[in-house]
């Protein structure tokens, strides 16, 4: 029976595909009698089978060789396309973080969502997410991958938009899906370009090609950073971080998911790729940059955010920094463990703050305070995630940092202070949001704050536990090092990294000492981080004026130099001003047409002639 | 008898920007205009809002006395039999004051309801409830949050939530509640604030249990006599309803939770706690006016500061509401115009019929009706708090006439926003 | 078998137009509606009976005509045209269905309908360049009255620049036609007679550059296109839906039959131009669409952009990126055809089209929420997002130019980007957002309605998922034309030349 | 001198109140050595209230009790003593504004005889019941 299901691993993205069809019924015109709440219902049982799904067959993966599976799509002119699958423990064990952490979010956005009419798009859309994960993180193929990652896009521009009655709903939705877009753009010309080089999008082909590949270095490197780019809109990193903030405008228990995994996908795609992109040095360095400056970038902006969601949201970025950074020194292991520690703690912190939003109605950080005592439990949970996320021992996190400090130790001295720095900020910055939720005095909007009801604070709870037993799957699994073989100093750097951020973060705004909001002496210093560095600006005065200029200035072209001529043209050759007034039905044209059968007749008669 | 007789008014016209609707209020009228149209609209859903509220009021308490501190109340809208019987205070034979001539029990279209839902068929209740086919209560609960969360709107039942009294009151009940299971109490122990919040948000629970529990019997009423052809104009609805809050305004509120047959009285009846200043008013101002923004219409985003620092800023309630969203996401009236759907009397299915697309928008047409009947109900209280706080209408010192309009003008100042619905129901081709 | 397909509907236009006048409106669409589905019955059992294993023409025709004037008869069928006849038999009927219950003058409104759709069945089969001549001159009319007696606003001036326009376009392709005939020395218009033809070089590049002028223009082509915004606005819905599905469909049907094979040394020498040409035309439709405030001419010039790709394709003539573009063809025409349809559907019911006055139909009560949906399916689909059949089509283009013209094709996929941008635009203005209370009164739409744009999300939803049903058909005719047709590869331009499909 | 209560029962006029503060329980309050200032609704002024709320009220002795005790505020102030004044502080807790125009009103009722004296206080007549509010 195990055996059986673990053979058909692959139908574990079929489950929630199936959910996703059938909450379609509920979408406008089908059934509209009784209410929605049915596709939720229906979304949370596929889930279910597909968490149970991926946890009876993971045992028996374990320890075994990877399978490889073909389902055979597409085959057309010599080109063949085949989905090939991978079931493995990696793969299979993906899939589970995606499902139960899925799972998990819908639990809470029935919760959450209790009020909402929008149930079976955003439940159909959230299964789309499950699938679409599930299958990338299933297939082997860079095109499907691609498919997946496109289709993701789309969907993120529709679950974004779930609340479309809002006007910033509207923009954030545009934001995401263009900025994403723009990143697989990237990805495709990368997909495009390969295949004549590799003769595959196998992963696997790709690995083996990569490693005796002679490549001009010019075009690799081209290639390698449109390989990077996709990923770079995917995990929302500079300067294609925007959209995730934006995205904040859409319902907490999507945000759950997209923060947790959804960013992950581009890093996950990048991991795959990584023996391909590392045939081009530039593109690693690229990688690296541009991970180090998301990293130390978001975590200062984090700090000065005011929305609980968004200060949350620069964090997700900041740890996608701290993957490519992994990726780009081929820290793949550590990458993937990051990956795991980051997504549970991040969906925690989601949650449990999502939870204060739902019935403080304000997400606004300067107006909260005073909660721990009414919401222990909300804040307990908070705390946990908080730990989970930064390197604190013994949670996840720690250990994931570590593996990753360990290999950058000797080669990248600069690389490790980068990622010291980024732990101490983000503590510094999730201490902050804790102060300022939790301690502090009552404000108006908290006065009145009960814990909320089980659907909200239940699978919140149970993450919690999930977060705090995750070092002892860890260590059963046999990802945790040895003591011995531990990296003593760079474990000691970053608890004491961590200790600093948080001790900085409880002086400021967990004690009483210092008057809240605080205020840095540089008030420009302090907006330039709380404005996102002004990209929104830079966008809208480069890139977006930018198309927006040309396609007024081809619109213009298009109206008068283009049309203009060819007005011009006819009404000089056919020269009668009358004949061409445009008018309605009349003589004129009857007489054209008279003129065109004319031309035809005597064209025929010519032949005739001719031959 | 309050006398809302129409006299022409004696004081210069008002220079307000509804002085046309001021003026009307100060002849014994209504903010909704007097056409029969009107008048079949707002009787007919108020029928379609009672059964439901029929279902809302029983809950409620019953969470409020039952259910109480339950951690997991997967159930709670599975209403027991008795809380169904229960008979209302102000309906059957042996109601305190009979307001409606029906019975007592649970409403018979409520019972139909219950057991067939929309689908017509009698299924377990446990398969009506999982395909939604069922009552929203989450509509009634978030009406509790918002008077809950908005706290601070007169009476003297929000105050007793934080006196030492009430606390003590609540931590006898808390501890006979999980008396034998350690678990809860240790917890208790560890956090006693988080119970105590959650015991002050089931004392809400219980108010406005309470509240609706009289509003019910009222609406029946409304509408058997208008079926009778006893009430033919909007103002008579009114004047209807202005009687009503009188009539009911000493009912006592009071929270009393029942543990193993036990009584423990949270908030006793000794209190002396009153239905129109400690419920109605309260209720008014937290549902009517303020509620909070839909997160379908309005970003909660802290930059963009769409929504206000103030609490008394808030105003999303359904007076303000836009309706046309209803049906799509985040747009949470959308679970009460789905619950008055079921119950709509036929001449309100019919008119809807004529109307726009017909059966096709009826939740977006009776969703407008109500804002309609809210109007009727909000211009009750304004009246109603005219009579007891100010002067009659044909009072003969223009002093006291002028203080009426004063009140008038200060109430219809709160409808100015750009975003009231005051200057759209004034027409009938909003619908 | 074949003639079926041209006279049959010409019978039919003619039953139609004999119907009398006092016939309810509503019978005389249904007629209409059983005639041409009749077509597309005979169209669906000649695909049934389809040889794919045969590259070559199939269900050959011949018949002596005016054999003097080298005009015979000639029809037949093979991979290029069979999915253009399936499109133009399924736009056809699905026109007719979406056409306005109210329509004036019914009778010849469907009449002309269907004489369209026998003369472009016409056009498809005609393995005679005289006769295909003939059949592509022979829309002309019936377009123009469609235009000009039931199109929208300034529907005359959009009529007479149509027929200015389309008329040179039958011009130049005539004397490119003439030419042939005349410099080959060859008896006769017979396709497969002029196939063999080795003309001096200088004498293709005029011969050439005169047919792509007239392809061109009905394409279209920038910067040919200009009659195409007006002519597509101010034509009703069903005439957008055919313009845009099945009459643009003409011009790159002609650029594949005729300009490629006919010419194929100069072909591969101009290639590069063309390609650029086309890139040049792929982002000047995408740049122009998004200046549009009006979604119906947004949507005409997204139709110029997706053209761009199909030249791009056949500038590289590799196998696969001729089945891609023959995929395109058909993909894009079953695109167009949606858009076209629900924004009609969308003015007719908002009585708008305007950009700035659209918002919130996605609202499910009082929108348009099925319309919406459609639109934002539809307009992805033309976006090229996965899962649907705009990018599978769109991939292969891509996939196969790359290796001839890397730099074009890379332009070409951020054409793809900016195609997504105005579609985004058009999205979020007309179904995101909130409705104004003031307008949103919109009369319902009828499931009656819904079910063109129905049929075909549902064509583009299966054929994107299971692509095979899309590509099978023109597979062996692509690779019979590549191989036979003397077409190599364009010398190896870069190092991507050593690209091997396998 | 008779207390408060006493002239009240001697009075016919407020029989309405009698029974209301009998009902209420409050006869041994306004008994007591106070000094009280009581606001005395006439019969007429209940008779006023639309039909069902003394019933309901009678029903609810605590929220009976509260209305009655609206009217009644601590100390013995005379009508000059009270127009000095914008409000006072009534024993149910709610203030009640005293009017200043140019009759005697308190809140919305009219004073239609004032400075009753009484041994444990003073008593108002009222034309109108007073409602909190």
């Amino acid at each position: 029976m195990l055996q059986f299901l673990a053979q058909t691993a692959w139908f574990i993205p079929c489950y929630p595909l199936i959910g996703m069809v059938l909450s379609l019924l509920w979408t406008p015109s089908i059934i509209r009698r009784t209410g929605p709440r049915p596709a939720g219902y229906i979304n949370l049982m596929t889930t279910l089978c597909a968490f149970l799904h991926g946890v009876l067959s993971f045992p028996t993966t374990w320890h075994q060789p990877p399978q490889y599976l073909n389902i055979s799509w597409l085959e057309v002119s010599g080109l063949t396309l085949d989905i090939p699958l991978e079931l493995s423990t990696t793969t299979i064990g993906a899939g589970l973080v995606i499902t139960s952490l899925n799972l998990l979010a819908q639990i809470y956005a029935v919760g959450y969502l209790e009020m909402d009419w929008g149930w079976a798009r955003f439940f159909s859309l959230m299964a789309l997410f499950e699938t679409g994960m599930c299958s990338l993180a299933l297939c082997n193929s860079l095109f499907f991958s691609y498919i997946i990652l496109e289709i993701l896009t789309l969907a993120t521009y529709l679950i974004v938009g779930t609340w479309f009655n809002q006007s910033l709903v509207v923009t954030g939705a545009r934001d995401a899906f263009l900025t994403k877009r723009v990143g697989d753009l990237f990805l495709l010309m990368g997909v495009l370009a390969i295949f004549p080089l590799a003769g595959t999008w196998d992963y696997r082909g790709l690995g083996i090609w990569a490693q005796t590949a002679t490549v001009d270095p010019t075009l690799m490197t081209w290639l390698a950073l449109g390989l990077v780019a996709g990923p770079m809109g995917k995990c929302a990193q500079f300067p294609l971080h925007l959209w995730l903030d934006e995205a904040m405008e859409g319902p907490v228990p999507g945000t759950i998911l997209r923060n947790s995994v959804v960013v992950s996908t581009g890093a996950w795609v990048l991991i795959k790729l990584s023996p391909v992109i590392s045939l081009s040095p530039i593109a690693l360095t690229t990688m690296i940059g541009v991970g180090s400056i998301t990293a130390i970038g978001g975590s200062l902006i984090a700090i000065a955010q005011i929305d609980i969601k968004r200060a949350l949201s620069y964090s997700a970025s900041v740890y996608m920094g701290l993957i490519f950074i992994a990726v780009g020194t081929q820290q793949l292991d550590a990458a993937l463990l990051l990956m795991l520690t980051y997504a549970l703690a991040m969906a925690l912190l989601i949650m449990s703050t999502g939870s204060i939003i739902l019935n403080t109605i304000t997400q606004d950080l300067t107006q909260l305070g005073g909660l721990w005592s009414r919401r222990p439990i909300t804040g307990l949970c908070y705390l946990v995630g908080a730990a989970g996320l930064i390197g604190i021992p013994p949670l996840g996190s720690f250990w994931a940092l570590l593996e990753l400090l360990d290999g950058l130790w000797v080669q990248h001295p600069l690389l490790v202070g980068v990622v010291v720095l980024v732990n101490a900020l983000t503590g510094l910055s999730i201490t902050r949001e804790f102060g300022l939720i939790f301690a502090g005095e009552q404000q108006q909007m908290t006065v009145r704050a009960p814990e909320n009801f089980w659907l909200v604070t239940l699978p919140t709870a149970l993450l919690a536990g999930a977060t705090l037993h995750l070092p002892i799957i860890l260590q059963r699994l046999g990802l945790l090092p040895q003591w011995s073989a531990l990296n003593h100093a760079a474990g000691l750097l970053l608890v004491v990294s961590s200790i600093v951020g948080c001790s900085v973060g409880v002086w400021l705004y967990v004690s009483d000492r210092m008057t809240k909001p605080v205020q840095l002496p540089w008030v420009s210093v302090q907006n330039f981080f709380a404005f996102d560095m002004y990209t929104p600006t830079l966008y809208r005065s480069s890139i977006v004026s930018g198309v927006d200029g040309i396609s007024r200035l081809t619109d213009w072209l298009d109206r008068t130099v283009v049309d203009g001529v060819a007005n011009w043209i006819a009404r000089t050759s056919v020269n009668s001003g009358e004949l061409l007034k445009y008018g309605n039905f009349g003589q004129t044209q009857l007489y054209l047409l008279t003129i065109i059968s004319g031309v035809f007749v005597i064209t025929l008669l010519l032949l005739r002639s001719l031959l | 008898m309050n006398a809302v007789t129409p006299t022409p008014t004696k004081l210069p016209p008002s220079q307000h920007e509804f002085a046309e609707i001021i003026h009307r209020l100060e002849a014994g009228g209504a903010m909704l205009p007097d056409t029969p149209e009107n008048l079949k609209q707002i009787i007919g859903i108020y029928k379609a809002y009672a059964v439901p509220m029929d279902f809302y009021w029983r809950n409620l308490l019953y969470i409020a006395e039952r259910v109480f501190l339950n951690p997991l109340p997967a159930f709670k809208y599975f209403l027991p039999q008795d809380y169904l019987d229960r008979h209302n205070h102000y309906a059957g034979e042996d109601a305190d004051l009979r307001i409606w001539r029906g019975e007592a029990t649970a409403h018979p279209e409520l019972l139909e309801f219950m057991e067939k839902g929309e689908v017509k068929r009698k299924l377990p209740k446990l398969l009506h409830h999982l395909w939604h086919d069922r009552i929203n209560m989450e509509f009634a609960e978030a009406c509790m949050r918002a008077m809950f969360w908005h706290r601070n709107m007169g009476g003297q039942f929000d105050p007793y939530l934080d006196t030492e009294e009430y606390v003590a009151n609540a931590d006898r009940a808390i501890k006979a509640y999980f008396k034998g299971n350690p678990v809860m109490l240790g917890l208790y122990k560890l956090f006693p604030d988080m119970f105590i919040e959650q015991v002050r948000q089931l004392s809400y629970y219980s108010n406005l249990g309470l509240f609706w529990e009289v509003m019910a019997p009222v609406f029946f009423e409304m509408s058997d006599l208008y079926d009778e052809g006893k009430i033919t104009t909007v103002p008579e609805a009114m004047s209807f309803l202005v009687n009503g809050i009188f009539a009911i305004a000493g009912r006592p509120i009071y929270h009393h939770v029942y543990i193993r047959g036990e009584c423990y009285e949270i908030i006793p009846k000794s209190k002396g706690f009153m239905w129109l200043y400690e419920a109605a008013l309260p209720y008014v101002e937290a549902v009517f006016y303020r509620t909070s923004p839909f997160r379908g219409t309005k970003s909660y985003n802290a930059q963009a500061k769409q929504v206000p620092e103030n609490q008394d800023d808030f105003h999303y309630g359904i007076l303000y509401a836009d309706v046309f969203p209803v049906g799509s996401a985040g747009i949470p009236p959308t679970l009460l115009m789905q619950d008055m759907l079921h119950f709509l009397p036929p001449y309100l299915v019919e008119y809807y019929q004529q109307y726009c697309r017909g059966g096709d928008d009826t939740l977006i047409q009776l969703g407008v009706t109500f804002q309609r009947s809210m109007y009727c109900v909000t211009s009750a209280v304004i009246q109603a708090l005219r009579q007891a706080l100010l002067y009659p209408l044909d009072d003969p010192n223009p002093e006291h006439l002028q203080a009426n309009r004063a009140f008038f003008e200060a109430q219809l100042n709160r409808l100015t926003r750009p975003e009231a619905r005051l200057r759209d129901i004034q027409s009938q081709d909003y619908r | 078998m074949l003639s079926v397909l041209i006279w049959f509907p010409c019978f039919a236009a003619v039953i139609i137009a004999l119907l009398p006048k006092s016939l309810d409106l509503k019978r005389v669409r249904l007629s209409a509606l059983w005639l041409s589905g009749i077509t597309l019955l005979w169209t669906i059992g000649l695909v049934i009976q389809f040889d794919l294993s045969n590259p070559l023409l199939q269900y050959q025709e011949s018949l002596p005509w005016l054999s003097d004037l080298g005009l015979d008869y000639q029809l037949g069928i093979d991979g290029l045209s069979l999915p253009l006849l399936i499109l133009n038999s399924l736009l056809t009927w699905l026109a007719i269905y979406s056409s306005r219950i109210d329509t004036k003058r019914p009778n010849l409104f469907y009449a002309l309908i269907l004489l369209i759709s026998g003369g472009v069945a016409g056009a498809f089969l005609a393995q005679n360049l005289l006769l295909f001549f003939l059949f592509y001159e022979v829309e002309l009319i019936p377009f123009y009255l469609l235009i000009s007696i039931w199109g929208g606003a300034q529907q005359g001036s959009a009529a007479t620049k149509f027929l200015l326009y389309t008329a040179t376009s039958g011009g130049l392709i005539l004397a490119g036609f003439l030419g042939l005939i005349w410099f080959s020395e060859a008896s006769s218009f017979a396709y497969d007679l002029l196939l063999g033809q080795t003309l001096p070089l200088n004498i293709q590049y005029v011969l050439l550059v005169l047919l792509l002028l007239g392809f061109g223009i009905k394409t279209p082509l920038v910067p040919l296109h200009t009659w195409l915004p007006d002519t597509y606005v101010a034509a009703s819905t069903p005439v957008a839906m055919l313009l845009g599905g099945v009459l643009a469909k003409l011009g790159t049907y002609g650029i594949f039959r005729f300009c490629m094979p006919l010419f194929p040394e100069a072909w591969s020498n101009l290639s590069p131009l063309l390609a650029t040409w086309a890139v040049v035309s792929v982002l000047y439709g995408a740049l122009a669409a998004i200046a549009q405030k009006d979604i119906k001419r947004m949507v005409a010039y997204s139709s110029v952009g997706h053209m761009g790709y199909i030249l791009l394709a056949a500038a590289a003539h590799t196998q696969l990126s001729i089945v891609g573009a023959i995929s395109q063809m058909f993909a894009h025409g079953l695109i167009l055809a949606l858009l076209f349809h629900l924004v009609g559907l969308i003015e007719a019911k908002v009585g708008t089209r305007d950009l700035d006055v659209l918002n919130g139909l996605m609202n499910p009560v009082r929108g348009l929420p099925l319309v919406s949906a459609l639109l934002v399916l539809g307009g992805m689909a033309s976006a090229g997002i996965p899962g649907l059949v705009g990018f599978i089509a769109e991939f292969l283009v891509f996939q196969g130019s790359y290796a001839a013209f890397p730099v074009q094709t890379l332009l070409s996929v951020v054409g793809t980007g900016l195609t997504a941008v105005y579609f985004v635009i058009l999205l979020n203005r007309t179904c995101f957002g909130r409705l104004d209370n003031s307008l949103a009164y919109f009369p319902k739409v009828h499931w009656d309605e819904r079910v063109p744009a129905l049929i075909l999300t549902l064509l583009i939803f299966i054929l994107g998922i299971h692509p095979t049903w899309l590509v099978r058909w023109s597979e062996p005719t692509t690779t019979y034309l590549v191989a036979e047709a003397h077409l190599s590869t364009p010398a190896p331009q870069s190092i991507m030349a050593n690209a091997e499909f396998h | 001198m008779a207390d408060i209560v006493d002239i009240a029962v001697g009075s016919e006029d407020f029989s309405t109140l009698v029974a209301a503060v009998q009902a209420a329980g409050l006869v041994e309050t306004l008994k007591s050595p106070g000094p009280f200032t009581v606001f005395a609704p006439t019969d007429a002024a209940f008779a006023q209230l639309p039909a069902g709320t003394i019933q309901t009220l009678l029903q609810n002795i605590p929220q009976l009790s509260r209305i009655l005790t609206f009217h009644v505020t601590p100390g013995k102030l005379t009508q000059a003593d009270l127009q000095a004044l914008d409000s006072v502080v009534s024993v149910e807790g709610s203030p009640i504004p005293i009017q200043k125009s140019e009759g005697f009103e308190v809140k919305n009722a009219t004073v239609v005889a004032a400075d009753i004296e009484a041994d444990n206080g003073i008593i108002h007549v009222l034309d109108r019941v007073l409602l909190m509010g």
